[in-house]
């Protein structure tokens, strides 16, 4: 019999497609994988430090280079554990706000994820270039209200930095005008196409249990049936107000959290719709005045608030001691967690299968590494 | 499993039509579209408002560039009145509390005469190399002195240049009322009332006089060169800052002060090894990035001369130099 | 299959499996928490406090009788002044949705003390969590297989997030390295 | 060409040197001047395709952007691996272009002819299988993991594609009765310039598979396997910098080129078109010229859009589809290509059927009857061939697929 040997090979740290620095140490029998070993700590900058050295205001622009393509849901989810944790209560048009900043970034998170995974696919970049320049006009409206495109800075305990004004509201209704082309050439350019269906279906299968065992949260356990979602199981902020729909997958495989992906941006976009109609007007003001934001004290004691970021659960658990800064600072980072199910995933998948299915977990390494 | 607590119709299960018939049509939609794409970009109006989805959407960046919004907040810029000249920053140390790299460094200014500290910054040095823009010092700010900058062109190869100093931190508040005019209009008259306020505290109109923040006058030319020789002997001096001199001192008195200066230099000329880091940082930074007046001085803590200063001014200066020298027996 | 309030679980565990709880902490009645001011860190026990033999037991119960199979975090908090490790973990039940459930294991600081059963074979998304929660904390879990730092290089010594690690002139961060 | 030079008192075997350096310096300028213009052209159209604008900055609309890459290759250092085998990385990209430039030989530029071989055909199969020798040599002698994979790639790539684009020229052949590829210009002349393969049902199939073919052979996506940058780098040009990378990238682009030329030549009636006769001599030649280079770009610009629409297909997707999909069709091709002959020009290509059956009724040059019943016949054959094997392959995939609709519905419990 001839003698065949497996063969190690080094995807990363520095590879077109792993996302920024992460690195998968793989063995490879042939073209099919035999085992895959994650590496991490290449952009480790032991971020939970930072969190307890600084008090609770000057961690919040920390918070943005979590996962920098949502720095809006990052920072909302920091504001509420700090809300909860110090008990400070968010008036209405600020919560109206933070939702739809989220949704925007949900969106724009999906159209760019999804851009990346085919591009890793081998489709030249096409859908990726389309979601870019929808991403382009989100990002210039996150400039125009928060001061910056990606690092927004922009939530305060007790609400926002600086209210949206009409000129905010009429760009985004004409956004919203745009939207549904951009979704419907979207799913016009690929979603049928015979060659992604071979390259996406019945790759990367995580079966409802699996997905449940392993702890991975948003998408990658929508897609593999469980209809888990935070906005509906803990409704936080304003989202038990509006009426929107769980996409949940079948088989778990690269196809369904495709499909699921580009479901939850047309549910996105039902929740921006509802979210203008009844945002209530400038009066309620958009921040707590009662907050002193750099001296705040939170009383002894944690607490734990989680939002659900376009990668999934994003949770903060804050340990207070009284004093400024938090005793114990530890982010839940939904795409760390989710990668855990990865090794598992492209048992027996070629290298090409381990490519796209670690686009389709989407995951963004500032998160990850920390 | 379908969620309890979600009603049923809440859930909705991604059609994959796995059994559909495929022969190709999926593929052909697809070049469809991105015909129809190709042809509205290249024959079609460039992209222009946020609700089209077809056209060229790029922009051709230094010959067109996009119209900053108001709240962009790039690296921080400190803010001088344009009619008195006086800087808003009274150095009450906010800023360099909350920023949360800790790149501000801000040494208060002294009263000559009585030595006491004065609501005035001596030397504010901001590493625009770490800071992270964030926007926290101009939020924090009571007396809107310190505002974000629209100046997103910032790249130099020169590293020390990034550890900006007061001089070119400053712009006038017409500066930053052209960037951000609605900002700034609803600080306005709370900012003024402050500064007249602070400036009544500031004795002898005391204040880091810059020649480029007044509007001409030969006189403030001349005051300039010795602030700016001053400058460097203030900051090299390691206990504590020395005032600079101020803008509408007298002639004898600048002389005078000159001559003290000159004297307390030379005594401690040796002593000077453990100076504290602003100091350290801020005599390389003074030489390099001088005003253009005082571009000839020489390096080390010997007062600068200005090319512009009064030829007699200049005599008397190298005698009482030649003198010291020659009395340390150099 | 039924949501469980926050202090429910404790009553529950006490008819049903007395031995797994840790009674060290009993003697604070949850009514009058431990004085907490400036500095001092209080240590609720609300929740359910584990022994950690235990942990795997109570966890298992927790899936199968009230359908809490979600375990989404796993963190490490270091309590210098109490001088121990508690490690919570967060359940949360999949199929009700609802707030989370928490299991609390408090250890001692030292090596041999610090020491949890690895919750991997059963969840092996806690399998990164653990790995995080032994390279900063220095929490050693059996059972776990591959229990190697995951941010540090191998060979780094100490736990970096522990409150009483040097933050600043360690033997790493010397440029004379002496 | 060589006859003028020898009345210039050249001796003959010198006027025939100096001619074919002539043509040869002229292919290869030709060749490469194509090969940038298509990077440029490429470039612009697929930026066009995605909402933004291409190269315009190099010289007027971008147009000297190749040039300027040319001069940063060529200045960028040529580093080799330590490790690697010198000669064989040194000699990979010399085969792969030399391969390539080959087939340039014969390819007809409009009515001009470089080399008029009567197995001309067969010339360009021979060449067009070479360059995937180079690639294994690249893949092998950068002693590099993702190299080693490219070239393995490349050589599988080579295997399956190659047959069925040997044998979807057999029609054109039949149809033409020779494999000179002048001859097969002319016999596409009739219908006034129109009388193009691609119209006959035959010719249809035939260049659609040809054309699938031969994206395989310039390694275009959905085939660009064995230099698929987002799975293994850059498959076997990982190694490679400065000017050996820019020959290999002048291969590829080039090897692109010659197979749009040689799809135009076989099935789009290279140089043919209305009024080129009408015109006849020099400018005739030169309005052939211009609508062989048109032909060529439509077909080129169908690469580029097939490059920006669709994903990758892995490697045994490729063989599968190579082997089960494509082979079928060009069998059943060559079988409706037999009959198309038969009925139509048994009497030029073989005169003792005449004597069997005797000439067909000459009634007028083209019987419009045995036409009509041709294309009817060609057409039936081959449509039917298509859907009967797209119907298999349909539930051959869905057998193996993870969910069929049983299993959905027992996966919805």
């Amino acid at each position: 019999m001839l003698k065949t040997e497996e063969l190690q090979i080094n995807i990363g740290p520095q590879h077109p497609s792993t996302h920024g620095v992460f690195r998968m140490l793989v063995t490879v029998d042939g073209e099919t994988l035999v085992d895959l070993k994650p590496v991490f700590g290449y952009l480790h900058r032991n971020h939970e430090q930072l969190g307890e050295v600084n008090t609770y205001l000057q961690n919040m622009p920390f918070t943005d280079r979590l996962d920098y393509f949502n720095s809006m849901v990052n920072n909302h989810a920091y504001a509420r554990a700090v809300e909860t944790l110090a008990g400070v209560e968010v008036p209405e048009r600020a919560q109206y706000i933070r939702v739809i900043m989220d949704e925007l970034s949900r969106i724009l998170n999906h159209a760019t994820a999804m851009g990346f995974m085919l591009g890793d696919m081998g489709a030249w970049q096409t859908a990726l270039l389309w979601g870019m320049r929808e991403r382009e006009k989100i990002l210039d409206m996150f400039e125009y209200v928060s001061g910056a495109r990606m690092m927004c800075n922009y939530c305060r305990f007790g609400g926002v930095v600086r209210d949206i004004d009409d000129w905010f509201i009429t760009e985004l209704k004409k956004l919203m005008q745009g939207l549904p082309h951009y979704f419907d050439d979207f799913e016009g350019l690929l979603l049928n196409s015979e060659i992604l269906l071979a390259r996406a279906r019945n790759i990367g299968v995580l079966p409802k249990e699996l997905a449940l065992a392993y702890s991975v949260t948003g998408p990658v356990l929508r897609g593999s049936g469980v209809a888990y979602d935070i906005r509906k199981a803990e409704p936080y902020a304003v989202y038990d107000r509006f009426k929107f729909k769980v996409p949940v997958g079948t088989v778990g495989d690269v196809y369904d959290r495709f499909l699921v992906r580009i479901a939850e941006m047309r549910e996105s976009y039902k929740i921006l719709e509802q979210a203008i109609e009844q945002l209530p007007d400038a009066t309620g003001g958009f921040i707590n005045p009662k907050v002193k934001q750099q001296s705040l004290k939170a009383p002894a004691g944690e607490a734990y608030a989680r939002v659900e970021s376009p990668k999934g659960e994003l949770g903060f658990y804050l340990v207070s001691d009284g004093s400024g800064s938090a005793y114990r600072y530890k982010v839940r980072a939904p795409s760390f967690i989710n990668l855990s199910s990865l090794a598992d995933m492209c048992k027996g998948y070629s290298i090409a299968d381990v490519v796209v299915i670690l686009g389709s977990i989407d995951i963004v390494m500032g998160e990850v590494d920390r | 499993m379908t969620l309890s607590h979600l009603a049923t119709e809440d859930v909705f299960v991604v059609e994959r039509n796995d059994a559909d018939f495929r022969a190709g049509q999926g593929m052909t939609k697809g070049l469809g579209i991105v015909f129809r794409k190709f042809r509205k970009a290249l024959f079609g109006k460039p992209n222009s408002d946020r609700a089209d989805t077809e056209g060229q959407f790029n922009v051709q960046y230094p010959e067109e560039r996009l119209v900053l919004p108001e709240a962009y907040r790039n690296m921080p810029i400190l803010l001088y009145d344009d009619a008195t000249g006086h800087e808003l920053c009274t150095s009450c140390f906010q800023c360099e509390r909350i920023c949360p790299p800790q790149v501000i460094h801000i040494t208060q200014a002294k009263d000559p005469a009585t030595g006491k500290p004065v609501p005035a910054a001596a030397n504010f040095v901001l590493e625009y190399d770490t800071c992270m823009s964030c926007g926290y010092c101009a939020e924090v700010c009571p007396f809107d002195a310190i505002k974000m900058d629209h100046d997103f062109e910032l790249s130099t190869g020169n590293h020390p240049e990034l550890d900006v100093n007061y001089d070119r931190l400053l712009r006038p508040i017409s500066y930053y009322e052209a960037i951000a005019p609605t900002m700034w209009s609803d600080v306005k008259e709370q900012a003024m009332k402050k500064l007249q306020n602070n400036i009544k505290r500031r004795p002898g109109a005391i204040g880091r006089d810059h020649g480029q923040k007044v509007k001409g006058g030969a006189a403030v030319a001349v005051a300039a060169t010795p602030v700016a020789g001053a400058a460097p002997a203030a900051a090299a001096k390691p206990r504590g800052p020395v005032a600079a001199i101020g803008k509408n001192m007298p002639e004898e008195k600048v002389a005078k002060l000159i001559s003290i200066r000159a004297a307390n230099a030379a005594k401690r000329g040796g002593g000077d090894a453990g100076a504290a880091p602003v100091a350290e940082a801020a005599p390389i930074v003074e030489t390099v990035v001088d005003t253009p007046a005082a571009s000839a001085a020489p390096s080390g803590p010997v007062a600068a001369i200005g090319q512009n200063m009064s030829e007699d001014k200049r005599a008397k200066l190298e005698a009482i130099r030649a003198a010291k020298r020659a009395q340390r027996g150099e | 299959m039924a949501l469980l309030a926050r202090g429910e679980l404790r009553s529950i565990l006490q008819t049903e499996m007395p031995n797994a709880l840790d009674t060290r902490w009993d003697t604070q009645a949850t009514d009058q928490p431990e004085a907490h001011g400036e500095g001092q860190t209080i240590l609720l026990d609300f929740d359910a406090v584990v022994k950690a033999e235990a942990l795997v037991e109570v966890a298992h119960f927790i899936r199968d009788k009230f359908g809490y199979t979600l375990l989404s975090n796993i963190t490490a908090v270091d309590y210098l002044k109490q001088g121990l490790i508690e490690v919570v973990y967060q359940f949360y039940n999949a199929a009700e949705g609802g707030p989370d459930l928490r299991v609390r294991v408090r250890i001692g600081r030292s090596p041999e003390e610090c020491i949890v059963p690895s919750l991997t074979p059963t969840w092996p998304g806690a399998d990164l969590q653990e790995r995080e929660a032994y390279d900063m904390y220095g929490v050693v879990f059996p059972g776990h297989p591959n229990l190697a730092r995951i941010y540090m290089w191998d060979e780094f010594k100490g736990f970096p997030m522990r409150k009483d690690f040097p933050k600043t002139g360690d033997k790493y961060t010397h440029v004379t390295g002496e | 060409m060589a006859d003028a030079l020898t009345q210039l008192g050249f001796a003959s075997w010198l006027s025939v040197l100096i001619a074919s350096i002539i043509k040869v310096t002229l292919i290869l300028v030709g060749g490469s001047v194509g090969m940038m213009f298509l990077t440029w052209y490429e470039r612009r159209a697929i930026s066009y395709m995605q909402d933004r604008r291409g190269p315009n900055r190099v010289g007027p609309q971008g147009l000297l952007q190749p040039i300027s890459e040319a001069i940063k290759t060529m200045t960028k250092e040529d580093a080799t691996p330590r490790e690697a085998d010198r000669i064989v990385h040194f000699l990979a990209p010399v085969v792969m272009l030399g391969a390539t430039v080959l087939s340039f030989a014969v390819i007809p530029w409009g009515r001009m002819f470089p080399v008029d071989l009567n197995a001309a055909v067969l010339f360009v199969i021979a060449t067009g299988g070479l360059h995937s020798i180079g690639m294994m040599m690249a893949g092998w002698g950068s002693n590099n993991k993702f190299a080693l994979l490219g070239g393995m790639r490349g050589v599988a790539q080579l295997i399956s594609y190659e047959i069925p684009q040997v044998m979807a020229i057999i029609p054109v052949v039949l149809m033409t009765g020779s494999m000179s590829l002048q001859k097969i210009v002319e016999a596409q002349n009739d219908f006034g310039g129109l009388g193009w393969f691609v119209f006959s049902p035959v010719g249809l199939l035939g260049f659609a598979l040809f054309f699938t073919a031969s994206l395989a052979e310039g390694e275009r996506t959905p085939f660009d396997i064995p230099e698929a940058d987002s799975e293994i780098i850059a498959g076997y040009m990982t190694e490679y910098s400065g000017m050996k990378f820019a020959v290999f990238y002048l291969s590829n682009y080039m090897s692109n080129l010659a197979v749009c030329f040689i799809t135009a030549t076989l099935y789009l009636g290279g140089g043919n078109g209305p009024g080129v006769d009408a015109l006849g001599g020099f400018a005739g030649g030169l309005l052939s010229l211009i609508y062989f280079l048109l032909k060529s770009f439509a077909l080129f610009f169908i690469m580029v859009l097939i490059r920006a629409t669709v994903p990758r297909l892995r490697v045994d997707q490729l063989m599968g589809f190579a082997w089960k999909f494509l082979l079928p069709l060009v069998l059943v091709n060559i079988l409706s290509a037999s009959f198309w002959v038969a009925l139509l020009r048994w009497d030029q290509q073989w005169p003792q059927l005449t004597e069997w059956f005797g000439a067909p009724s000459t009634a007028d040059a083209t019987n419009w009857g045995r036409l009509a019943i041709a294309v009817v016949l060609t057409l039936l054959i081959n449509a039917g061939a298509v859907a009967l094997i797209m119907r298999l392959t349909n539930r051959n995939v869905q057998k193996h697929l993870y969910t069929t609709d049983e299993e959905l519905a027992l996966g919805l419990s």
